[in-house]
């Protein structure tokens, strides 16, 4: 479109700067997501034809929920990849967050209720502490703090709970990680619950706005006014509290807990999150691509354990995977659908 | 920064070599990590008198060997804003195939069987650097999905099996028990590897050219810097250090599993920060990364040596690992803080 | 034929949706200084790429010497003799000064290869000296401020011993006196042999220097004249389309009551009892040599970094500084001296950059609202009148001189008070510049209280209503604008005598 | 609408197809984890015992040895409808709900080797006695080093279950008035993880200049030790001994270094666990107490009391010294 120009009241010369987005087809199926939804849909058929368990309600059901737990994390862990930092310590997060509540509940005589949300406070604890350093010491790196404290949180883990695990928690705990609504996993539920909250957060509002200029210009952002430190110590909490959640659905898959559980959990979601489409390079992605990534990873392993293919062939091919994931869209399409 | 070459060329006058004297301790910027190590190296001796032995030393140089090795390389790799996380998968890779074969050949010189190694790490190493540089993949996804490949491949030709000791020839285990003027040769292997990289780093073109790359991706463009090759260097001499540690490791265990080294990684990428490396790259020096390594492996000699609990080994690990890095940060603040004092306004 | 050292002819450049260059043409000869001028976007830079191979042309020739050459990387010119000082400073932070001097053409020892670090410690020491500058050639690059960095630049250029130099707005941070350093060099090199491409937007730059001129617009090539043989008032009419009249705007603004007082404030190795006063509709004027803090000043009043000492007021209340939006808030605004590192996010589009300082307000509760974000942009962007198609367009793409206008579009969003532009007019065209005084005078008109830090002599004159002057982080001499001279100010930024005047 | 637990839609889904389209049942083992030669043998055995009883084999491990990964394979066990489901716990009580779903719909489950708690398996099988393994170990030790002197422990790691209960049980045997000269003087942790058992093994050596003899009931760790004491010339002086692979140890029983140790035979621990697995699927056991069996090439076994629950106890542990290593080097 040809920039009108004309001459305002003084002479100069005036365009006319276009406030409206074209909509084209093209920009719009070029988006990564749909390159996930092939994928995805791929997995699919392929688990189908391959074994004859893998496509119907409670197969899926059952296979979906088994993936689910650590993919709370993948959100915040989303917007932390945003804004060009890393968060490893999760894993252990999520060690020390069950095991407080584990023996809250047992030694100490805390209501499961309320074990629960000290949990929760655990994680979300965690998180602010890293938030926190990160922030103090701005030239160590989120890198560099979260894997301090990912042996740390893991070692208070340790001496809490020994070599012990703690478990006998009441039955109805049973239902975070193995409780149905209508027919539907609750943890799906809530996943789902989470991820829209999430997708909202990061897409519509001005949080979520701010959280993309840091990924793309953290000084420029500064110096626009955006509180550059307190919104790296949400995400970094938001990392602890979202752990925190994983450990309540761990816990309650495993019955108990102890000190060794969730062990390198961050590379799994970082996977996820990178095969979502979020650019550890910072400022790019979105959350409906995370979604569709965790169940792309979930459903490839769940359907080639039903063919029980080995474990070994399973890290090559999970591997593989990322690596074409990430790879397909920076071959050079053919000019007439190259994406801008 | 070639600081240390500076200080290697003296002035003319002598007046203004005293002056940068005092300017080079200023600005050695691991101040605050030497006097760490110092005071808690006065700690645990006073706990443990055997700590600071010449036999305990030995064995803590000896054991830190290999980590410094890893972390020289991953220095390089993390001053081009790279990581990479498949080196432990990398050693298990070259450690196993190495062992495979000399239980094959049992006669094979030490050297070749060195060699063989260090190669099969530089193909691993080749083929990161080949996805970032030619893929433009980014290096944590990369050496993420590779190192999943890696491991799973060393599963799969090592068909669940370990190679043991008995398995392994007499040359082949002396490679990390030998000896070499009276010195470890791992320690030996270890100085030769910390003053080849010195040299490439600190005097060749292509070494400044590493810290170009990571400084200013850019600008290193415009300068007519071939980021790829440079990219394709750095990660191929990564993996031929942890071939030639997997090889080292191997040898000095005698015994080669398919989950060697698993998680090493974050051992490595650890001695790096503490050493002063920055992630967001450009800057990082040996000295601070052999001081990052000193630490690592006085943690690992000493919590056993103290009789610490084992439940608080990792958690004091963890404390130490920050409270370091946070002195280090601060005594480096205030060596800025005092150079701004002396300025004249 | 032969008598140009380089010619190029018809070459165009096209960008996806831009065409940058639209078959140019260039002759340069040898031993000349050849001006290349032309508004914000006309696609200077771009022809500098592209003789210089960071660019490959669509289409058109290249000949060196009579002979046709082509570039497919900057190396390739480096070999040929071309070197080039880009325009957004180009350097490696990490690197000592000079590395960043001799990066790519290291001395090395012809057989073993080895750096030679006293060599070129002291070759750079001498060229820096050359360039009248004291920056000790083993500091760390980051450390410097942008001016001294871009004398780096320039140092490296002529570290090449290049037979053709190029320099795109080099002057563009530097002062008066660093401006005639600059001249006395160019002109040096020129001597000694070497063919010079020189882009500014300022005049005397040209006047002083060149000899030939050649003027773009829109990307497309409108003549070449001796400098002699053209006036000014036909040079702006040639680069701009159109004439100006005036440059400085009529001043209308009516200086009222005390809105900011700052008291004795300091900080520790960068600045030291600074007291000054700024009333209501003022634009005070900031100005100093390289590194003479005003910088630093500015930000603290804006909240980036923290004064050690000393107290603010603004409307008689004491305030304290935590941080950007905290200044914001209360009403102070700032216009960031390096657009590309703090003023804009590149890779975003022109609407959201403008749009980032104020998206509290934009929006509901917290909601993004994206229509009214979308007019206010588009407003803004066609107040400052931005070359750019729509609020879509990336920030990158857009030329120095535009991405300028973005910067300043991002204040206007904001309900300030106090307004505070580090080098608004860094790197900005005439028609650009003029507009921007244009909007400074209204802004001052509206009853803001406007710092404008600059080093340019004629700017601070023309627009000042009261003059800091500057040096080594202390104010020396605050001028009124009827007294205010050149020379008075040129003194006080660097005679030693402190007069502590409080204005 | 709130359940716990899968739905009535489904819950019922295991009786029409437990059985494969060619009728044969599933039996799946799910080991600790992959790429361990001791782990692959038990495999191996259990492979062996299956295909002989004409069933389809399943070999299962995560890649670490979590018990996070073994929830994932027992559900698509569950869903894939197998008969019965060994296991090798990497977790006493975090696979506990997900067996119970397994036993629920159906399938047998059997613990072998490392055990999970009572309530989340029929039996076990357990490779030899604890307290026996425990016991003979400071006899061993006791013989090496002459009866009096300090020795250590070098363990996996501190919260693996085995190793916890065998090193009670070597407690239990030093407070026997024989060993009144003999010294535990630490308990060390080497994580399974080569260089740390080395470094373990390096600090107890100097932190006890005395030390006489050191039992480390783990591969890794007991070959680290013999490593270490090989390399620092302290053969004679510091005597290694515990359970650990054949192979891994040949050298340091050749050497002398390790006069003996001990371990059991992997293969056969696993198929006792494939002929208990059928058994258990064709009802001819149920797990009770006092049952017996006929277990292939194994012989006829019998179901014993283990705390709450019950198993399948396999002889003494086999000792390998200098005369028998150099035949078992190659098999495991
Ligand atoms: N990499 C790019 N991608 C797309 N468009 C570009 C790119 N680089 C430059 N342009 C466009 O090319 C045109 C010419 O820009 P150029 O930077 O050459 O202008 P200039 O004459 O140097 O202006 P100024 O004086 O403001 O620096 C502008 O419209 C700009 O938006
Ligand atoms: N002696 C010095 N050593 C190192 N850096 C210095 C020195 N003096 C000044 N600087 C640098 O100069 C900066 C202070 O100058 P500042 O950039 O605020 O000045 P300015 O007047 O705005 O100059 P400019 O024209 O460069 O914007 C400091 O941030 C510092 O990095
Ligand atoms: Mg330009
Ligand atoms: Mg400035």
């Amino acid at each position: 479109m040809e920039p009108q120009t004309l001459l305002d009241d003084n002479g100069y010369l005036k365009r006319n700067i276009i406030d409206k987005k074209e909509f084209s087809l093209k920009t719009f199926f070029l988006q990564w997501e749909w390159m996930l939804v092939i994928i995805l849909l791929a997995v699919i058929v392929i688990n189908s034809l391959l074994s004859p368990y893998f496509l119907n309600y409670p197969s899926l059901r059952d296979g979906t929920v088994t993936f689910l737990d650590k993919a709370f994390i993948v959100f915040p862990m989303a917007m932390v990849m945003i804004l060009r930092d890393i968060d490893i310590s999760v894993g252990s997060t999520v060690a020390l967050s069950s095991v407080v509540m584990a023996t809250m509940y047992n030694s100490l005589g805390v209501p499961m209720e309320l074990a629960i949300i000290i949990c929760l406070a655990v994680g979300a604890l965690c998180g602010l502490i890293n938030g926190l350093l990160i922030v103090k010491f701005k030239e160590l790196s989120a890198v560099i703090v979260t894997l301090g404290t990912m042996i740390l949180y893991r070692g208070i883990a340790y001496v809490i709970l020994e070599d012990q695990s703690s478990g006998n928690f009441p039955e109805w705990f049973g239902f975070f990680g193995w409780g149905y609504v209508f027919g539907i996993p609750f943890i799906l539920i809530l996943f789902i619950i989470v991820a829209v909250i999430f997708g909202i957060v990061l897409h519509k509002t001005t949080f979520g706005r701010q959280i993309f200029a840091m990924g793309k210009n953290p000084t420029a952002s500064r110096f626009s006014g955006v509180k550059v430190d307190k919104i790296k110590i949400i995400v970094f909490t938001l990392a602890g509290l979202m752990a925190g959640v994983t450990a309540l659905f761990l816990a309650s898959r495993m019955g108990s807990t102890r000190p060794n559980v969730a062990n390198m959990y961050e590379l799994d979601v970082i996977a996820m999150a990178a095969l979502g489409g979020i650019s550890t390079a910072g400022g790019k992605g979105k959350i409906l691509g995370t979604v569709i990534a965790v169940f792309i990873i979930g459903y490839l392993q769940y359907g080639l354990g039903l063919i029980n293919i080995p474990a070994q062939t399973l890290l090559i091919i999970v591997g593989a995977l990322l690596i074409f994931a990430v790879t397909v869209p920076k071959i050079k399409l053919p000019s007439f659908i190259r994406r801008k | 920064m070639p600081e240390s070459a500076i200080e290697n060329t003296p002035q003319v006058e002598t007046k203004e070599v005293k002056v940068s004297k005092l300017a080079g301790i200023y600005k050695f910027r691991e101040l605050g990590l030497l006097g760490f190590i110092i005071i808690l190296s006065i700690l645990i001796q006073l706990r443990n008198p055997s700590f600071l032995s010449i036999e305990n030393i030995n064995d803590m140089v000896t054991n830190t060997a290999i980590l410094s090795i890893l972390a020289l390389g991953m220095m390089l790799i993390l001053i081009t804003r790279g990581i990479d996380l498949s080196i432990g998968s990398t050693i298990a890779i070259s450690g196993m195939l190495v062992a495979q074969t000399v239980s094959t050949y049992q006669h094979l010189n030490p050297f070749v069987v060195i060699l063989l190694g260090t190669v099969i790490g530089m193909v691993c190493g080749a083929v990161n650097g080949f996805l970032i540089s030619k893929w433009g993949l980014l290096p944590i996804i990369a050496t993420l999905a590779m190192m999943n490949i890696f491991r799973g491949i060393t599963y799969k030709i090592s068909g669940g099996e370990w190679i043991s000791s008995y398995q392994m020839p007499e040359g082949f285990v002396s490679i990390a028990t030998g000896k070499t003027l009276g010195i470890n040769n791992l320690i030996v292997i270890a100085i030769i590897i910390y003053l080849l990289i010195y040299y490439m780093i600190n005097h060749t073109r292509t070494g400044r050219q590493i810290y170009a790359v990571g400084s200013n991706p850019d600008s290193a463009k415009v300068s007519g810097i071939k980021e790829g090759r440079i990219l394709m260097l750095v990660y191929t001499v990564m993996g031929g250090l942890a071939g030639l540690s997997g090889v080292l490791w191997v040898s000095k265990f005698a015994s080669a599993q398919g989950d060697t080294a698993s998680g090493y990684e974050l051992t490595v990428i650890a001695a790096c920060i503490l050493g002063g490396v920055s992630i967001a790259g450009g800057s990082g020096k040996i000295a601070g990364v052999i001081l990052g390594s000193v630490l690592i492996g006085i943690l690992n000699n000493a919590l056993p040596l103290l009789n610490v609990s084992p439940f608080w080994q990792t958690g004091i690990q963890g404390s130490i690992i920050l409270v370091a890095v946070i002195v280090n940060t601060l005594v480096k603040r205030g060596v800025d803080r005092n150079n701004l004092m002396r300025r004249k306004i | 034929m032969t008598n140009y050292v380089l010619e190029l002819r018809g070459i165009t450049k096209e960008f996806p949706g831009v065409k940058a260059l639209d078959n140019v043409h260039f002759k340069l000869k040898a031993g000349e200084i050849h001006a290349l001028m032309g508004e914000n976007g006309a696609g200077k830079s771009t022809f500098i790429k592209v003789i210089t191979g960071v660019h490959q042309p669509n289409s058109g020739e290249m000949f060196l010497n009579g002979e046709k050459i082509e570039f497919t990387n900057p190396k390739d010119a480096e070999k040929m003799g071309i070197a080039a000082i880009y325009q957004h400073v180009t350097n490696y932070p990490d690197l000592s000064v000079t590395e960043n001097i001799f990066m790519g053409h290291e001395k090395v020892h012809p057989f073993t290869k080895k750096i030679r670090w006293k060599e070129m410690h002291a070759e750079a020491r001498k060229i820096l000296e050359e360039l009248g500058s004291k920056i000790d050639p083993k500091i760390e690059m980051g450390t410097l401020s942008v001016a001294q960095q871009q004398i780096v630049e320039i140092a490296k250029a002529i570290s090449t011993n290049a037979k053709i130099i190029i320099m795109d707005e080099p002057t563009a941070a530097l002062t008066a006196r660093e401006s005639e350093e600059l001249y006395k060099i160019t002109e040096r090199l020129r001597d000694q042999g070497a063919s010079i491409i020189f882009i500014s937007h300022r005049f005397e730059d040209m006047y002083r220097l060149a000899s030939q001129v050649t003027v773009f617009r829109d990307s497309k090539y409108i003549g070449s004249w001796g400098v002699n043989e053209i006036t000014n008032d036909k040079l702006i009419v040639a680069m701009v389309g159109r004439e100006i009249t005036q440059v400085f705007p009529k001043k209308k603004n009516q200086v009222g009551e005390k809105l900011l007082e700052v008291k004795n404030i300091g900080k520790i190795g960068y600045f030291a009892d600074i007291s000054f006063s700024l009333k209501k509709g003022e634009i005070l004027g900031l100005t100093g040599l390289v590194g003479a803090g005003r910088t630093e000043v500015c930000q603290s009043l804006f909240g980036i970094t923290s004064y050690d000492r000393g107290e603010v007021f603004l409307k008689d209340q004491k305030i304290s500084l935590k941080d950007p939006k905290t200044a914001m808030n209360l009403g102070i605004g700032y216009l960031a001296e390096d657009r590309q590192l703090q003023g804009l996010v590149l890779d975003w589009g022109i609407g959201r950059n403008i749009t980032l300082p104020a998206l509290e307000e934009l929006s509901t509760k917290g909601w993004l609202n994206d229509k009214k974000e979308s007019a206010i942009a588009k407003k803004l962007a066609e107040k400052v009148n931005v070359k750019a198609n729509s609020i879509f367009d990336l920030v990158s793409s857009l030329s120095g001189g535009n991405q300028q206008k973005v910067a300043v579009a991002k204040l206007l969003t904001a309900d300030l008070d106090v307004i505070i532009l580090d080098e608004p007019t860094k790197g900005v065209d005439v028609g650009a510049k003029s507009a921007i005084y244009e909007i400074i005078n209204d802004l001052a008109t509206q009853g803001y209280g406007v710092i404008m830090v600059s080093s340019e002599m004629p700017e601070i004159l023309g627009m000042s209503d009261r003059i800091i002057v500057m040096r080594e982080g202390r104010i020396t001499r605050i001028l009124d604008k009827e007294e205010a001279t050149q020379e008075k100010i040129l003194e006080a930024a660097m005679s030693e005598v402190i007069e502590n005047q409080v204005g | 609408a709130c359940t716990q637990g899968a739905p009535q839609s489904s819950s019922s889904t295991d009786d029409q197809g437990s059985e494969d389209t060619e009728g044969k049942k599933k039996y799946a083992m799910v080991f600790k984890n992959t790429g361990n030669p001791y782990g692959e043998k038990m495999m191996d055995g259990f492979k062996e015992a299956v295909e002989a009883i004409g069933g389809e084999v399943i070999l299962r491990s995560p890649d670490q040895p979590t018990a996070e990964g073994q929830i994932q394979i027992i559900e698509q066990l569950i869903t894939q409808k197998v008969a019965a489901i060994a296991i090798a716990g990497n977790d006493q009580d975090a696979l506990e709900p997900v067996l119970k779903k397994a036993m629920d719909q159906g399938i047998k489950v059997l613990s072998v080797d490392s055990a999970v708690n009572a309530n989340s398996r029929i039996l076990h099988v357990n490779q030899a006695n604890p307290e026996r393994i425990g016991r003979i170990q400071i006899e061993a030790v006791s013989e090496m080093i002459g009866g009096e002197g300090q020795i250590a422990i070098l363990s996996a790691t501190s919260q693996a279950t085995n190793q916890n209960l065998w090193i009670e049980w070597m407690k239990k045997e030093l407070e026997d008035p024989k060993y009144a000269n003999i010294e535990l003087v630490k308990v060390a942790y080497g994580d399974d993880l080569r260089d740390k058992s080395v470094s373990e093994t390096e600090a107890l050596l100097k932190s006890y200049p005395d030390l006489k003899g050191i039992i480390a009931p783990t591969t890794v760790g007991i070959a680290a030790a013999g490593k270490v004491i090989t390399d620092k010339g302290l053969n004679g002086k510091v005597a290694v001994t515990g359970l650990g692979l054949p192979s891994e140890m040949a050298s340091y029983i050749e050497s002398g270094v390790s006069p003996w140790m001990y371990l059991w035979n992997p293969i056969d621990v696993g198929k006792v666990a494939g002929y208990t697995a059928h058994a258990l699927v064709e009802g001819t056991i149920t797990g009770e107490l006092g049952e017996t069996f006929e277990a292939g090439d194994q012989g006829s076994l019998e179901i014993v009391e283990d705390g709450d629950g019950t198993q399948i106890m396999l002889g003494d542990p086999f000792k390998f010294d200098a005369s028998n290593i150099a035949e078992w080097k190659d098999v495991y």
